[in-house]
């Protein structure tokens, strides 16, 4: 089960590891910004964002392939970007009859569609890098720090807390019901499909006051730990020189690659 | 797998600049109305209860319940939110649940997440709380239909805005986005449907104190009713004309040079992303860039300082 | 009670070979990656009792979480002559009635009733035959009348009989039970004893109650660490201080 | 054992009137409407310890979630004195420390360290401090080196441990303790005992384990169907066999 999916965060020590995680956050929109605004079809731009991830996969320890090996997140996606190839801007390339709509692929829309992926395939592995060198409270500590409302990341921060525990009884209820989904042989098991989604709705509705109840006991076994409304951590938060160092040179990179992009 | 993607939330990379900040901006404003509303209307005891209803949807949404030709459709949760919890605090939790599904799991990203967040979170609450608020006080099994219309609608709403913002950054056609798109939501919508009655339902029967106290006193007035209406109704409408008539609305935008400007223009104040005085060279374009982003940078600072002002006040 | 004398440590060797229940060399690993059985073996026959022993974290929850197809890894485990595939699972949760160690774990549904009436419907089971199982069930764990309270909004002991109910309620061939009697105030848990004791099916029963394994129990499996370190005669293992305080036991 | 002989079924009045803990006429029904608790009296002196006995659904767990305030219900309680109210529960959490029956209500942080220091941090204790003291709470449940373990993926007898310590790393005054010993292993389970044994802090345990009774608790109380029906010394009312028939209970 995946349970264990919840932290992405990997125990490794490295200089990336112990930025400050405010540092982090920024680089990392930046750099999902840069590939925004990056031109359609700007190859070489797009090679040298990699290069870059590159970099930073091997700088935290966690191996060259790591985020890589990650990123098949977007792949239920590509059936949406498939669609684009049939852009009506730009050359037909074919032209395909299947009977109820006639599809014609164009040169634009293919480049189109590769650099929509393109895009998107670098961005994920860079979230993928924020979340796997930074703990994810502190993350929360950081968006803190860059004035989100207290309310969200208050929220943000209790929906981590809990993300465990109510994860974890979701699993158990799937787990109760698989358990005693029996059947006979030779008859028809499953019970009637209106029953079936009773059951399933009826979970759902367990699982919320479940959660509700034990909100009260938890929230409450928190105050009784001393809980006041700010979660503290052990990490004090202070940028140094080499926190301020790596942000420049990481928007020179970012400012760099937009170079590449734009210089035809 | 249990927390595979669903097929709303949208990556990084699938939307274009200008569509994404639009989204954001919009965002932004509702989300910081909701801050302060429920600021005024909720304690500080209420802000936990939030985050652990957050992490009940997080959680609920890996309830998947088959749904036919072997795929399985999962709840969303935003109507469902916006019903217990009263429209604000329910846009507030789908915000949070959005924000961490990108930031922890990848799943929808960064840049979009405004429109993420507003779709799964924004549309659905409109749609969800403002149709059923109609009904609030009526007997248990009218409120309960109504719960599952507004759940069905605000999946399909949430589908075809994502089809729409996709189709504006034109990386799908429209042709093709929205029919399969709503097919599947279609289905999905039902599944979501059942089980938003479903745990009303449990709710109603086993904590009926929730559910009162919590829909009279923290919802919004009748502003909601009407916003409910006249999106289902914009959803209702847009939705045969996108798929009836795909063609004829990308010709228009088509005219109206809004797929160009999706696909490569993020700039418009930059005719051709150069800079005027410097003419037409490779320097040009560059610093028409880097001018371009300090613009956006600055505009989305803009906004979000706006906003905190008005929360303060 | 039928005790062979063998020597200590050793498998004992069933006469049959294990025609209910056969385990070949199961290994599992939490998805965290943590090893939780390393190589476990095991046969089960027709109508034996056996209890399962070890100090916490031995591996006893993992290993019953195999017997109906919870968990599942390589290795080979036969239910009645069956592996556990897709295919076979509706069959083996027929036969394989499973009482988690948290009873949280498997209530699931609004009502009591409708908890115990879950396994039974779902084996598409005609509704008179339902309502009289649900009482016969409830009725064996003292809990006639409870049908219509809110499974969650009990108190732990009641949950836990409850959470027996739904299983005896899907008269499985073999009752897998995690620490039943954890919870129970003394005199359920003597009315368990004595239920299961009239039980004739087979059993394996996880649980610290040292002197339920000895009131009840023929033959005993200590567990420690991932591995079965000692299966057989209960009055001969209990007789073993040395293995005893070696795995975290101790004679009451 | 300092017994002093009483007749038995009478309330012991100790000879402080209750300094640490009173309790008068506490009532209690849950929202649904079911009423768990319908009079309870109670004192508790300095340096007393306790035992909550009674069958399955007596209150015993109910009437200790009123001990520091996560049920409030009409009725008085006073902790050292004070009444429990908004104002008082800062002080009243740190001074009583309650460990849930159930271990999943008790750990909500990602890792067993992050759990256990987060009383110590939020009583605003120094980092080193905080190290010392989770040190010392997980090795007083013999769970030295599960620090980075994550807290819900361990076993049920696990959890129990470390949800005892989450409480004993805030030393509190006041030990409340609800079914510590179910779960654990017979090793863990007498470590525990000889561990209280020597905590000299005022403690109320619920349990089922009634010889962890007779060896640990001088004075033991009976609760059922939400009213105490019988408080003194435990070494007369276990020999009363019809008070324990009449709730539940068995000498073992
Ligand atoms: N979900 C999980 N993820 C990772 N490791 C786990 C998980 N559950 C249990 N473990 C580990 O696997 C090992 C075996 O656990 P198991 O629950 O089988 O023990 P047990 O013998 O049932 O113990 P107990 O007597 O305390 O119930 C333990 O070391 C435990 O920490
Ligand atoms: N959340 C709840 N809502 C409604 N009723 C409840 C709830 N929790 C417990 N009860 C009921 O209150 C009564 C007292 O429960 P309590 O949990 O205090 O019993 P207990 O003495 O701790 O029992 P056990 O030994 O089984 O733990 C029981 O009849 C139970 O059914
Ligand atoms: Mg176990
Ligand atoms: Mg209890």
């Amino acid at each position: 089960m995946h349970i264990n999916a919840f932290d992405r965060f990997h125990f490794h020590d490295s200089f990336i590891h112990r930025l400050d995680p405010r540092i982090k956050v920024v680089v990392t929109v930046a750099f999902i910004l840069s590939n925004a605004i990056l031109p359609d079809g700007s190859w070489l731009a797009f090679a040298t964002a990699w290069l870059g991830l590159l970099v930073v996969n091997d700088l935290s320890n966690l191996g060259l392939g790591y985020s890589f090996k990650r990123s098949y997140i977007i792949l239920p996606f590509i059936l949406v970007a498939i669609t684009a190839i049939f852009s009506p801007l730009g050359n037909p390339l074919a032209e395909w009859d299947l009977g109820f709509v006639t599809l014609i692929p164009t040169d634009f829309g293919l480049v189109r569609f590769f650099s929509v992926l393109t895009r998107s395939w670098l961005s994920v592995q860079m979230a993928i890098l924020l979340v796997a060198t930074t703990q994810f409270p502190d993350l929360i500590h950081a968006f803190e720090h860059l004035r989100l409302p207290r309310v969200l990341t208050t929220i943000i921060a209790f929906l981590y807390r809990y993300l465990f525990v109510l994860t974890n009884e979701a699993l158990r209820l799937l787990r109760a019901r698989e358990a005693r989904s029996a059947g006979l042989p030779g008859q028809k098991r499953g019970g009637k499909l209106i029953w079936r989604t009773k059951v399933t709705g009826s979970m759902a509705g367990q699982l919320f006051l479940r959660s509700y109840e034990r909100s009260d006991r938890i929230y409450n076994a928190m105050l009784a730990r001393g809980y006041t409304g700010h979660l503290r951590t052990l990490n004090p938060h202070k940028m140094t020189r080499a926190d301020w160092l790596v942000l420049i040179l990481s928007l020179f990179v970012i400012l760099f690659i937009q170079f590449v992009g734009w210089v035809r | 797998m249990l927390l595979a993607p669903a097929p709303l939330h949208i990556p990084d990379g699938f939307l274009n600049l200008v569509v994404s900040l639009i989204f954001w901006a919009a965002t932004v404003i509702m989300v910081g109305l909701a801050t302060s509303k429920t600021n005024q209307t909720l304690g500080e005891k209420q802000v936990p209860l939030m985050g652990i209803m957050a992490a009940f949807i997080f959680a609920a949404q890996m309830l998947n319940f088959p749904v036919a030709g072997g795929t399985s459709g999962h709840f969303l949760g935003g109507a469902l939110a916006a019903i217990v919890l009263g429209p604000w605090a329910g846009i507030l939790v789908m915000t949070a649940v959005v924000a961490v599904q990108a930031l922890l799991f990848q799943d929808g990203g960064l840049l979009v997440m405004g429109a993420n967040i507003f779709n799964m979170g924004i549309i659905t609450a409109v749609i969800g709380f403002g149709l059923y608020r109609t009904v609030i006080g009526r007997n248990k099994n009218i409120r309960l239909i109504v719960a599952g219309m507004s759940a069905w609608l605000a999946t399909m709403a949430a589908a075809l805005l994502t089809s729409l913002q996709l189709w504006l950054s034109s990386t799908s056609r429209l042709a093709l986005v929205v029919p399969a798109m709503l097919g599947v939501h279609a289905l999905i919508g039902i599944g979501e449907a059942l089980i938003t009655v479903a745990a009303l339902a449990f709710i109603q029967e086993t904590r009926p104190d929730l559910l009162d106290k919590e829909a009279t006193a923290s919802s919004g007035g009748r502003g909601w009713i009407v916003a409910g209406i006249l999106v289902s109704l914009l959803a209702v409408l847009i939705s045969p004309l996108a798929s009836g008539n795909p063609d004829g609305l990308e010709r228009v935008a088509d005219d109206l040079g809004f797929l160009e400007t999706g696909s490569s223009k993020p700039f418009e104040i930059l005719p051709d992303y150069t800079f005027p005085v410097l003419g037409d060279t490779a320097i040009s374009t560059i610093i028409a860039g880097v001018v371009g982003t300090f613009i956006l940078v600055g505009l989305l600072i803009l906004i979000g300082r706006n906003l905190r002002k008005n929360r303060k006040q | 009670m039928p005790v062979k004398h063998q020597p200590v440590y050793e498998i004992t060797i069933p006469e049959c070979d294990g025609d209910v229940l056969q385990i070949q060399d199961l290994h599992f690993a939490y998805p965290d990656g943590h090893v939780a059985l390393q190589g476990v073996s095991l046969n089960l026959c027709e109508g034996e009792k056996v209890a399962l022993v070890g100090p916490n974290g031995a591996g006893k929850s993992t290993l019953m979480l195999h017997l109906n197809g919870i968990l599942r890894e390589d290795g080979d485990i036969f239910i009645g002559g069956m592996s556990i595939d897709e295919q076979n699972l509706p069959i083996i949760r027929a036969m394989v009635g499973l009482v988690f160690q948290n009873p949280d774990d498997q209530l699931f549904s609004p009502t009591v009733f409708d908890d115990v009436a879950f396994g039974p419907l779902h084996m598409g089971l005609p509704e008179d035959e339902v309502h009289i199982r649900v009482e016969e069930a409830l009725a064996a764990v003292q809990m006639n009348g409870f049908g219509e309270r809110l499974s969650h909004h009990l108190s732990m002991g009641q949950k836990k009989r409850i959470a027996i109910a739904t299983v005896l309620a899907m008269r499985p061939q073999i009752l897998v039970l995690d620490e039943p009697s954890a919870g129970l105030d003394p005199r359920t848990r003597r009315a368990l004893i004595n239920f299961l004791d009239e039980l004739p099916i087979t059993m394996l029963i996880s649980t610290h109650d040292i002197r339920m394994v000895k009131e009840l129990f023929p033959r005993m499996i200590i567990m420690d660490e991932g591995i079965i370190v000692a299966d057989g005669s209960t009055v001969e293992l209990l007789n073993d201080a040395a293995l005893l305080q070696d795995h975290g036991l101790e004679i009451p």
